[in-house]
């Protein structure tokens, strides 16, 4: 199990099959997950013929409700993952995670926790238009009290997707339906989990750091082996979780190569890469060789042709386009 | 569908256990009310006066282990499910004696010793995590049965409607208890809604609809144990209507001009308790001192609480730090 | 409450309209799965196999300036409110020709110069919307209306029971039109809503409900008629369930593993198509080479339609700075 | 009408009186808003007296539905004006206004703009709990198609309410109910609007920029006050729109000064100063005499008592001293 390589659809379905497994307090609910359909996208299929219908549960097409039965569930001290089928529908589930899930450890002084786990995968790249491509991750940073997790290999996202599962408080696990066919080693640590709050540096380099998640770092990396052909080393630092934001690792990175470029699919303005620029900026101020740079989706709807689509998403060459440009106007 | 209401009168014990849950909310609101309005301290509550009725039949229908989700206006139903009344104070006051030291507030008390997981504020978001409370039951090989509390204004929403289709479908042990004090905020009841009786909504998912006046804790008592009953075989949920009325207005100090005096009057003519207190001495449960003895214990007991709670000191800086998460190692900074 | 249905069968125009309609909505289908699985061009479509005969009942109950609000799967819907078949396959296939010229995508083609203001992809969201499109109508003193499609599923949606109750409460001129095709996406109505009919939903907002057989579609127009008179009127709006079934799957290219085959074949056997033809030919409206040659003009003015759609340009980069807001000055950098 | 002072609820009152006076198109819609209720803080007193209940409408409670047949009308050349009562509630009706609202016009091409406003107010600093004081503008922000109003004072708060009835696009007018008892002097602009999309200097400094919006700049104002005794002269910019955002003002303001701290109350962490700390940062680099400074509400849910509540907030204080130390900090 250990060895060899599977893709991030498998990588998923391994984590909830061994989370459902393991534990019995943890259960599946979510729009046609349970067999025959097994998912949209067939992602859960065969867990409802192991696990039975009652840890598996299709549900109707009821998002409030589902995110609002996983909360009530996660009070009793169980561990639900609920399905918001793709992540622009989150807009009608808000009020239960944002307003519930997230402050139920708080406003009751710790009384009742909410070990709920959100799964809502990123349907971006697939064609289908403005309202079933988004990456609206930053919504979720902004509220205290959640964790929000964007895995970018295999072997993350089942590690992720345990950890995720475990914890203690309500988490957002979003995985890219356009990396679900990426293959990569298996996860080998021990208890199957990656934490939450590390980020992991996915390409060692010296010139300049790009920071990203998801889909950013499949398209970094790309863009990392062009620009080594002429000589420019760029270090990739997947955040691999946002909310906790593992800061050190990359002050630690910058603060080496002194030159940052941030790289995601959410739109630009006001996004993650906001933050992160903030305190990079902030943090390692007159010690930078340049202004940090991101590169994020143009400010628009997404439209729906995927021709149009390519040019206001993020890409390889975008990224190599920004760091070549951060590495000429760089200083000293 | 039906469902099968007994018609017969409760025992003594339970008759007198509801009396005492209506004098203790009433007693509470009071003390509250009384303290706001002399500037003995500050604070927010939405009174549930003239709704007590209801908490009466909750405490005697729940096990112990039976769970609640109210709302804001809950404070009654709070005191039916056993909340410690220093809890509930405290938390409106804001002191370290709140069920949660002043973080949550009025509109956000939980006790989950005593079964109740949520309060919110949020109108129409009970019934969805009340729906996974009793999922967690079912999954997790318990029979206790969930209720869950909320207004008239509330089965507008499309929380409600999408908990109460899941809850149907899934034949979950949930009981709905719609208090139906014919207010929404600064809107009567008939405005927002075609249907007379909000227990026809349950048709929609094909579930039994009770209304019961809401002002007699006998017939609350009666159809809330019926739908227990039901929920707790496995049978599925019920949407209990309690037709009442709402006679402290929205929050407390809610000018109410938008209520039409004629109709505050004729409502106040229903109030539960000399109705009540009539019928218990017409069937000899007990007499107007014994009553009166009754009435007096909660007002002590209240009293009691507030010392208690006017004891304990105020919302501690030291809390701020805690959880947010379980340890403070997610917290940015 | 009850809602008056005609049971004449309309005039031959009427008749053959629909079936121009059916066909027209059956060519379109065919032309763009047969350039998908020919790989002539790519692109996605939610298949109305099978439910034609609700566009044909939607074709001839509708005035020209009623306004449409549909799905993803309402291409159907989209000719029998008379957008031009370019415009809809231009915006499958993300071309120059397409009612949004690519921005938009199969889910969300709009043509108000024909009354249709909203194609959605979030299930239930198209109710609100059309309630505001009915309430512009009251406000601007139009007697025009609005008739929103959507599915079972859609049903089950908070989105949909607050909409239908601000209709109702609000008297608007909104026809609710229920395609129950048995699934949503890979799940079977029956597992998502304990009620055995859609229609009695509405009896939770006090309008009238009815379900008709959505495979005939005279059923379907007298049923929309009555319902769009009963709107224009001022009476309010009414739930029309139109029973049906979906042939194609949820997409093209769905293996429908999940369908019950003798479910399938059994649906089938209900097709909308042979029992018009049937119906049209005895009642003496037209003989079977007549109705030929309105479906071979259909599939005529499809490829006619494809020709104009591929001969048009690919969506064009110089879109993308349009159309954001009313001018560029809101756009970050 | 235009000499003498009013408070910032007569001023949103007299920008819904006026436009409903002055446009057949204009009409309210939400929960509790006619008479003789007139709104749950009596803002809205009269106006459905003046203008009938058809134009000025109560609702049941359905934000959903409120949202959505505030776009429905829209779509028909209506300009609507929708309550979400408090803002934090704005997790139920997000997919109209995220999804639909603000993608019409774009995924149509044009065809079918949506002039709608969403008017929400923050009761922050009221005691309410963590589920009724939030300011979450930040979320706004992220979506490319919205516009994002926040104003500070009487004058603004009418002008730019004006300005976003009569937009062409989809505006979020977010008011915040501390600052409805403020006094202030009249509009006087000779359309009554304020346009979108021009942030204000507030106040002139030369020694630091304080960029902030709402309460924020009541907060800055006293700030600077003090500190000018003390011969710190801080500039304060009002951005009064989120989005549009005013970078030129922005950059022209700290280009003189050197120095930024940027202030809100929203939740600091990804909240909208991110942005601007990023935008700044990155283009006055190596123009700053010190690093960009935040003072947005600490990372947590906001605690019910006022006296906690207090502390998570930013006050004059706070920004006062975050002031001091960027002085303090800066080099040459
Ligand atoms: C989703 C939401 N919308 C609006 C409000 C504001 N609000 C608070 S109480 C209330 C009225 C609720 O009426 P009802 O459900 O009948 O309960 P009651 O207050 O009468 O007990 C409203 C509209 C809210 N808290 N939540
Ligand atoms: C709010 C929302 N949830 C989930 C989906 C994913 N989804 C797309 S179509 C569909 C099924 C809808 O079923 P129904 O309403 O019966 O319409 P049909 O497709 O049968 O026409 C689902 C769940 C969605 N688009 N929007
Ligand atoms: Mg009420
Ligand atoms: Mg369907």
């Amino acid at each position: 199990m250990t060895t060899g390589t599977y893709t991030m659809r498998q990588a998923l379905h391994t984590a909830f099959d061994s989370a459902l497994a393991e534990d019995s307090r943890v259960f599946m609910l979510g729009e046609d997950i349970a067999d025959p359909g097994g998912g949209v996208t067939g992602l859960t299929k065969g867990l409802s013929t192991t696990y039975g219908k009652e840890r598996v549960r299709d549900t109707p097409i009821s998002e409030a409700a589902i995110a609002g039965a996983a909360v009530g569930a996660a009070l009793e001290g169980m561990l639900p993952v609920a399905e918001i089928m793709i992540m622009d529908f989150v807009g009608i589930a808000l009020d239960q995670i944002a307003n519930h899930a997230a402050k139920a450890r708080f406003m009751s002084a710790g009384r009742t926790p909410c070990p709920v786990t959100f799964r809502t995968p990123v349907y971006g790249g697939s064609g289908n238009g403005a309202t079933h491509s988004q990456s609206l991750e930053a919504w979720f940073m902004h509220v205290p009290g959640l964790k929000v997790i964007v895995p970018s290999t295999p072997a993350d996202a089942e590690g992720l997707l345990r950890s995720a599962i475990f914890d203690p408080d309500p988490c957002v696990f979003i995985d890219e339906t356009a990396l679900h066919g990426t293959r990569g080693p298996r996860l080998d640590t021990p208890d199957r989990r990656v934490p939450l709050g590390k980020a992991d540096v996915k390409r060692p380099g010296t010139d300049l750091t790009v920071i990203t998640y998801g889909r950013g770092v499949r398209d970094a990396l790309a863009a990392a082996e062009s620009l080594s052909r002429d000589g420019i080393e760029a270090e990739v630092v997947d955040l691999r979780t946002l909310l906790p934001l593992d800061l050190p690792t990359v002050l630690d990175s910058v603060g080496r190569t002194r030159r940052a470029v941030i790289a995601h699919y959410a739109v630009e303005f006001a996004g993650p890469g906001a933050e992160l620029a903030a305190r990079i900026s902030h943090d390692l101020f007159g010690r930078l060789a340049a202004p940090v740079a991101r590169v994020g989706s143009r400010f628009m709807p997404i439209p729906a042709s995927t021709r149009l689509e390519s040019q206001v998403s993020p890409s390889p060459q975008k990224i190599e386009e920004t760091v070549r440009k951060v590495m000429e106007d760089s200083r000293g | 569908m039906q469902l099968d209401v007994s018609s017969q009168t409760p025992g003594d014990e339970t008759l007198l256990t509801m009396y005492r849950t209506m004098t203790l909310a009433r007693a509470c609101e009071a003390r509250l009310r009384k303290g706001f309005g002399s500037g003995e301290f500050a604070g927010v509550i939405w009174p549930s006066r003239g709704q007590e009725a209801i908490a009466g039949g909750l405490s005697t229908a729940l096990r112990r282990d039976d769970r609640l989700v109210t709302t804001y206006r809950g404070i009654h139903d709070l005191l039916a499910k056993g909340v410690p009344p220093a809890e509930i104070m405290g938390e409106v006051l804001g002191r370290g004696a709140g069920a949660s030291r002043g973080k949550g507030g009025t509109m956000h008390i939980t006790c989950p010793e005593v079964g109740v997981m949520l309060s919110t504020g949020i109108v129409g978001s009970g019934p969805p995590v009340a729906v996974g409370l009793a999922l967690a039951a079912r999954l997790q090989g318990s029979d206790r049965v969930v209720a869950v509390c909320f207004g008239d204004g509330a089965t507008n929403t499309g929380s409600f409607h999408e908990a109460v289709n899941l809850a149907a479908v899934w034949d979950l042990p949930l009981v709905l208890i719609c208090q139906n004090n014919q207010y929404a905020e600064l809107t009567p009841v008939e405005e927002t809604m075609r249907v007379e009786r909000i227990a026809d909504r349950a048709a929609a998912y094909a579930i039994p609809g009770i209304r019961v006046d809401g002002n007699d804790p006998v017939a609350v008592h009666n159809a809330l144990s019926a739908a227990v009953g039901r929920a707790r075989s496995g049978a599925g949920p019920t949407l209990v209507e309690c037709l009442t009325f709402r006679y402290g207005g929205h929050y407390v100090g809610d000018p109410q001009v938008y209520m039409a005096k004629d109709r505050l009057e004729q409502a106040m003519r229903g109030d539960p308790f000399p109705r009540y207190e009539r019928f218990l001495i017409e069937h000899g449960v007990a007499d107007a001192d014994r009553l009166a003895a009754l009435d007096a214990a909660s007002v002590a007991e209240i009293d009691e609480a507030i010392t208690v709670v006017l004891d304990s000191p105020e919302a501690s800086l030291g809390e701020l730090e805690a959880d947010i998460y379980a340890d403070l190692a997610g917290v940015p900074r």
